[in-house]
């Protein structure tokens, strides 16, 4: 045990309503815990992307390896489900930012409300997808060594399971993503109704909010890259 | 890399207020233009997949995601108004990546020309099986 | 742990056991060794001078008193530091250009090249001469003073191409078609490895090179057959076979040859059911073009190598089934 | 020995009051389990890669003795490509990568910048239980079947084998995940901990080097994770990406394989270098010789690392343009290195060099590691890669660099900081003693691998040619001896533990924050918030004389 007593700095609550916020011990300020953890969470939207980055590498790899399968193959795709969730992921995007600014000027009710649409938004995307998954196993479309292509559409084109097994493991992997980036938007939910964010501390609704348009920045170039196969 | 000066890393390290950068509130208004700029611009991608320009499709899409994406990451994601610290840090991870694309890419587009390698036109040989060919790893 | 050792190709005596050769350069690739000892010079001068300076240092400035302070405080030295960035940066650009030129020597088979594929399986190379029906495996015959260039193809996983002697090597990448050419300079017989791993028989995926005079090629040496059908049958079963079955009843990775011509055994089916099979020609042509078809339970979880007939064409088998006869007591008489 | 005992004093051998340090402020399993202060998590890892090094020095063992006869003398085939993948795998993700950062990083980068912890605790203990659950996992693929494809998981090999890829292919995952938030844990702490005054350039190299070393985690790391997700996505659903049969490329594989595994080389080799920086100056007493040169090329070798990897591919078939670009940036990885093997040496020149266990430890880093680096500019040149290409020459050189110079580090810093972490003094004697049978061994060990490499040998052989066989004899015989100094070096360690003699506030007379704490160090560390007033490694104003005064004892 250190000798001297513990100075913890503390944030006062804006209003009733509203809780204190604590500043780790190890922290100085409130300041450095914001900057502190803000950066951390930055390094690790970097290794997302780094993630995420490897996928598209190897989007990039087979596209120059197959040109005319990964553009047949892009056409079975449905562009107009993909434009819908584009436009469905930018609305929750701009909730989200909305959420974020209503919990920096210690707006509960409406950072609640922003949050439940970012949510909803999340849901109608999962919706859309399924029925996109549902549409591609009907046909066989399915990825690697489950692909079967009864009907023989895709017969003519040079390993056209590659374009399934890259697009149903990067929509996979995103759709994980969209799904644990609601969990999180439900807790900071969950938080906020305890009045836990607020002018002085709303970090992690600024966090998850990041996640979240992390989510977004990586699917606008999954729309075009999938389902308008350049 | 580039690092704060002696000064300033006192200042980053142990800043007291004011530093208000960081906790910026942007106006509600420039975050809905901002939606209507992405919307109009998913218009744009869309319209510009029904137009052929050869080889350069393909940077075409990715220069139009990129503005998106720039939008999203500046505004939406505060960017705009963060540290340097932060924004080296992220960005530095596109141009890591950018090293991946660049150089499996290179390798890739390059192996033709000199006849060192051809790709098989036919699959590989399906004769052989290896021992357990529903391949399980530890879940058999 | 210890249950057993593999069979091994390096025990017999054919091996060749002259450790010069592997130092023996029998290719034109000279500059490999030339640049290999200048890069080796200039690494031992560094490290002659680093370990010198070290020396020194520590016998001259050794502490002797627990008081004493450092000889100089000196913490930089522009100059110094300026010499020992730009010197080691010359040097290092003149040997990456020197062993450009070398690979790109390496990479391009001259005009009038001969032309050979290589394809390896685990664990085995088979090898394809120009204009040539027949093949040979594990063993390679190639002219001296003559461009030898191969495509190399691989019908399961990574290998690699490796003669020490020749200084090439390439990987063997399934799905593509990777080349190399060596121009051999001194008869002899040489080592060829496999330097990718690739599995359980890595170490003992073996091949033998043998250089040839112009004549001697001619011949097609890797043609030749014995008038006696049980020689060419033992050939192919110490090229082939040895590594999983013994001649002595041991049992290794299958059954042992001993006695196993003529004798019954029950076999699995495919669909599990079982039946008694007879060793007969019929059988052991069928387990050599597809070895996983009836198999006796015991030896289930070993997987054999599939011998197709490009590989091991009928008559070739039937050399073996001769040589299977006379491991048999009956000589395959017993009913 | 004519060398000088490092200073001790009596004055304190009197029982030390009641003042409680990092170690006994609370006792019992949970108050470990459930720590958040860096030192005792530092501590975890120490002990946790200690038995992963310990492991793999058992199967390196195991490797070296069955080699004795060209026929092998232990395993059948199948199990030998078992042995020395586990090997590989339990010393690079269970040992090297974690080793240097998790546990002398997460002990001594705080205390030397000054904070009370790292900036994201939690976070840094979670690190940790990925690493025992990577670890577990490892272990519980071994129990499952075991794996065999060497710790580079080269396809389609490991898509066919029956073996437990999947298991073991998640367990790197996990661990991955723990070194990426050891490292962004690092970089926030650097970024944003510092203590009053320590401006950038008044940080000891270590930190630096950590820093350099946090970066390459954070953006390579990554790619490796998503490789080998791939790889169980493979094996699970065939989705073919890596398999020719399907239409993929094996060659990709190794893209994305190096594109992480070449920049994890200087994961393992940068910190060691910090540590050597910090053992040079202290133990000469001589600020370090270029000390930006050393900063600024550790950042470089982290930068220059992420464009050169296509160096391990040079026979797998990439284009030959794209080995034109490789083997030529390669070469530069080659100037930032030079660079700090000069000022190391520099360094040392007119020093006051205390020939202590520590020292020892880095002056036998600085001659392997030049051999190391030195070897790696031979196999940078393409033609004579191409015929060293995986032969024991490449074995050799690699480790000369991970265990000869990475594992030598780790000694040394575990020597220096030995009395900080833990209070007590070990047997210098002793240590001298393993620190000789060490250096002895290791060299007994490779230098014959060197030879034969150069001959052909490949490696991963479990039976090989009879003309090798008497190298392999002498590689097998340094094994053993490296193997008992080692094991010495476990026992004198352990016994210090109890028996060893109390340790100085500042042991060795350094003069970075680390020494500034008490020994060992309270929860929190400082007394008070330290504030730094001087330039870095400023030994001008010591009084060496005042160490030997129970000032310097607790």
């Amino acid at each position: 045990m250190s000798d001297h007593a513990h100075h913890s700095v503390v944030i006062p609550a804006p209003g009733p309503g509203f809780q204190d916020h604590v500043v780790a011990h190890h922290f100085d300020t409130a300041d450095q815990e914001f900057d502190a953890c803000k950066l951390g969470f930055w390094l690790f939207l970097a290794t997302e992307i780094l993630l995420f980055g490897g996928l598209f590498a190897a989007y990039f790899y087979f596209h120059q390896m197959y040109p005319e399968t990964f553009v047949a193959c892009g056409k079975t795709l449905s562009w107009k489900l993909g434009a819908l969730n584009t436009t469905v992921l930018l609305l929750s995007s701009w909730t989200m930012a909305m959420g974020v600014r209503s919990a920096q000027t210690s707006e509960k009710g409406k950072l609640l409300v922003y949050c439940a649409l970012t949510v909803l938004g999340a849901a109608i995307f999962m919706v859309v997808k399924f029925f996109e998954y549902s549409a591609k196993i009907d046909h066989g479309f399915l990825p690697g060594r489950f692909f079967t292509d009864p009907a023989g559409e895709l017969a003519h084109l040079e390993f056209p399971n590659m374009f399934f097994s890259i697009y149903f493991t990067m929509t996979g992997i995103h759709g994980l993503h969209v799904l644990i980036g609601a969990a999180l938007i439900i807790w900071i939910m969950v938080g906020a109704k305890r009045g836990r964010f607020h002018a002085g501390y709303y970090l992690p609704v600024d966090l998850v909010g990041l996640y979240w348009h992390l989510v977004d920045l990586i699917w606008i170039f999954l729309f075009p890259l999938l389902y308008l196969v350049p | 890399m580039s690092h704060p000066s002696p000064s300033h890393a006192a200042h980053d390290a142990h800043g007291s207020h004011g530093d208000a950068g960081h906790h910026h509130v942007a106006s509600a208004g420039l975050f809905f233009n901002v939606l209507v700029a992405l919307l109009f611009l998913t218009v744009i991608t869309v319209a510009a997949s029904r137009f052929d320009f050869g080889s350069a499709n393909l940077l075409i899409a990715m220069l139009i995601a990129s503005v998106k994406a720039a939008l999203v990451m500046s505004i939406f994601m505060h960017l705009k108004w963060d540290t340097a610290v932060n924004r080296i840090m992220f960005l530095s991870s596109f141009l890591f990546l950018s090293l991946l694309f660049l150089f499996t890419l290179a390798d890739l587009s390059t192996r033709g020309m000199d006849e060192q390698l051809q790709r098989v036109s036919a699959p590989v040989a399906d004769q052989w099986k290896h021992p357990n060919p529903s391949g399980g790893g530890a879940h058999h | 742990m210890i249950s057993f050792q593999d069979p091994t190709p390096y025990a017999s005596p054919e091996t060749p056991d002259k450790l010069g050769q592997l130092t023996m350069l029998a290719s034109t690739f000279s500059e490999v060794d030339t640049l290999f000892y200048f890069v080796m010079a200039t690494c031992v001068f560094f490290f002659v001078l680093i370990t010198v300076i070290l020396g020194y240092s520590v016998i001259r400035y050794r502490r002797r008193t627990e008081e004493q302070p450092a000889a100089s405080n000196t913490t930089h030295h522009t100059m110094l530091e300026v010499v020992w960035t730009v010197i080691p940066l010359i040097i290092v650009m003149v040997i990456f250009a020197w062993g450009w030129k070398g690979m790109n020597d390496m990479s391009n088979a001259p005009r009038g090249a001969r032309q050979y594929k290589a394809v390896a399986k685990q664990w085995n190379w088979t090898f394809f001469y120009p204009n040539d029906p027949s093949n040979s495996v594990n063993e390679l015959w190639v002219e001296v003073n003559k461009p030898a260039a191969f495509t190399l193809e691989s019908t399961d996983v990574l290998h690699s191409f490796f003669i020490p002697s020749m200084r090439v090597k390439r990987d063997v990448v399934p799905g593509r078609l990777n080349t190399l050419w060596f121009e051999p300079t001194q008869l002899g017989t040489y080592h060829m490895f496999c330097t990718e791993y690739c599995g359980k028989d890595h170490s003992v995926m073996y091949a033998k090179v043998h250089v040839v005079t112009k004549s001697e090629y001619e011949k097609r040496p890797w043609d030749q057959e014995d008038p006696n059908p049980v020689v060419n049958g033992q050939r192919i079963y110490s090229q082939l076979c040895k590594a999983c079955h013994t001649i002595d009843g041991a049992k290794l990775v299958g059954p042992s040859f001993k006695d196993l011509w003529g004798s019954s055994h029950v076999v699995q089916l495919a669909n599990g059911s079982q039946e008694t099979v007879k060793v007969d020609e019929a059988y052991v042509l069928e387990s050599i073009r597809n070895p996983n078809l009836k198999k006796q339970p015991e030896y289930l979880s070993q997987a054999m190598t599939q011998f197709d007939a490009a590989v091991l064409p009928d008559r070739r088998v039937n050399f073996l089934i001769e040589y299977l006869k006379t491991l048999s007591a009956s000589g395959g008489e017993k009913k | 020995m004519t060398t000088h005992a490092p200073i001790q004093t009596t004055a304190h051998d009197a029982p030390q009051g009641e003042r409680k340090n990092y170690l006994n402020c609370t006792t019992g399993f949970w108050s470990w389990a459930s720590t958040l202060d860096h030192k005792r998590i530092g501590v975890m890892y120490l002990v946790g890669t200690t038995l992963a090094f310990l492991a793999g020095g058992l199967f390196a063992l195991l490797i070296r003795l069955h080699l004795w006869k060209p026929e092998g003398a232990l395993f059948d085939n199948a199990t030998y490509n078992q042995v020395f993948t586990l090997h590989g795998v339990f010393m690079v993700f269970m040992f090297i990568i974690p080793a240097i950062p998790g546990s002398l990083g997460n002990i001594v980068l705080p205390l030397m910048l000054g904070t009370k912890d790292v900036a994201l605790p939690r976070l840094n203990l979670l690190s940790f239980y990925l690493w025992v659950a990577g670890t577990c996992m490892a272990i519980y693929a071994i129990l499952a079947g075991g794996f065999d494809t060497g710790w580079t998981f080269y396809t389609p090999y490991s898509l066919y084998t029956d073996k437990a890829v999947v298991a073991i292919g998640l367990a790197v995952f996990v661990l991955g995940f723990s070194s990426i938030f050891t490292g962004l844990n690092f970089i926030v702490t650097t970024h944003k901990l510092r203590a009053k005054g320590l401006t950038w350039f008044r940080m000891p190299l270590f930190v630096w080097a950590i820093y350099a070393t946090s970066l390459l985690q954070v953006l390579a790391t990554p790619v490796l994770g998503i490789t080998v997700a791939l790889v169980a996505l493979e094996r699970w659903y065939g989705v073919g990406i890596f398999d020719p049969r399907m239409g993929g490329d094996p060659v990709l594989f190794q893209h994305f394989f190096w594109f992480y595994s070449h920049p994890a080389v200087y994961i393992m080799i940068l910190p060691a270098m910090g540590v050597i920086s910090e053992m040079l100056t202290v133990h000469s007493r001589k600020p370090l010789f270029g000390y930006k040169m050393i900063a600024f090329s550790s950042l470089a070798i982290a930068v220059i690392s992420f464009l050169v990897w296509g160096h391990h591919m040079f026979t797998s078939g990439q284009s030959t343009y794209a080995m034109f670009a490789f083997s030529f940036l390669t070469f530069f990885v080659a100037i930032p290195t030079a660079i700090k093997e000069f000022s190391w040496v520099a360094t040392v020149w007119k020093g006051s060099i205390a020939l202590n266990a520590p020292m020892l430890y880095a002056l036998a880093f600085l001659i392997i590691f030049a051999i190391g680096g030195l070897t790696g500019v031979i196999l940078g040149a393409l033609s004579v890669d191409i015929h060293l290409h995986d032969t024991y020459f490449v074995v050799a050189h690699f480790h000369y660099v991970m265990m000869g110079s990475t594992a030598l580090a780790f000694f040394a810093g575990l020597h220096h900081w030995w009395p900080k972490i833990f209070g007590r003094m070990y047997s210098e004697f002793a240590a001298k003693i393993a620190c000789a049978i060490i250096f002895v061994g290791f060299n007994l060990t490779f230098i014959p691998q060197f030879v034969m490499g150069s001959r052909g040998m490949p490696r991963r052989y479990a039976q090989y040619v009879p003309e090798f066989e008497v190298f392999h004899q002498w590689s097998t015989i340094g094994a053993i001896v490296l193997g008992s100094g080692l094991a010495l070096m476990v026992v004198y360690l352990v016994h210090s533990l109890f028996a060893g003699k109390p340790a100085m506030k500042n042991q060795w007379g350094g003069v970075t924050l680390d020494w500034e704490t008490p020994t060992p160090p309270p929860l929190e560390n400082f007394d008070h918030p330290p504030v730094v007033t001087r330039e870095v490694y400023d030994y001008s104003a010591v009084d060496f004389k005042a160490m030997r005064t129970p000032a310097n004892s607790n």
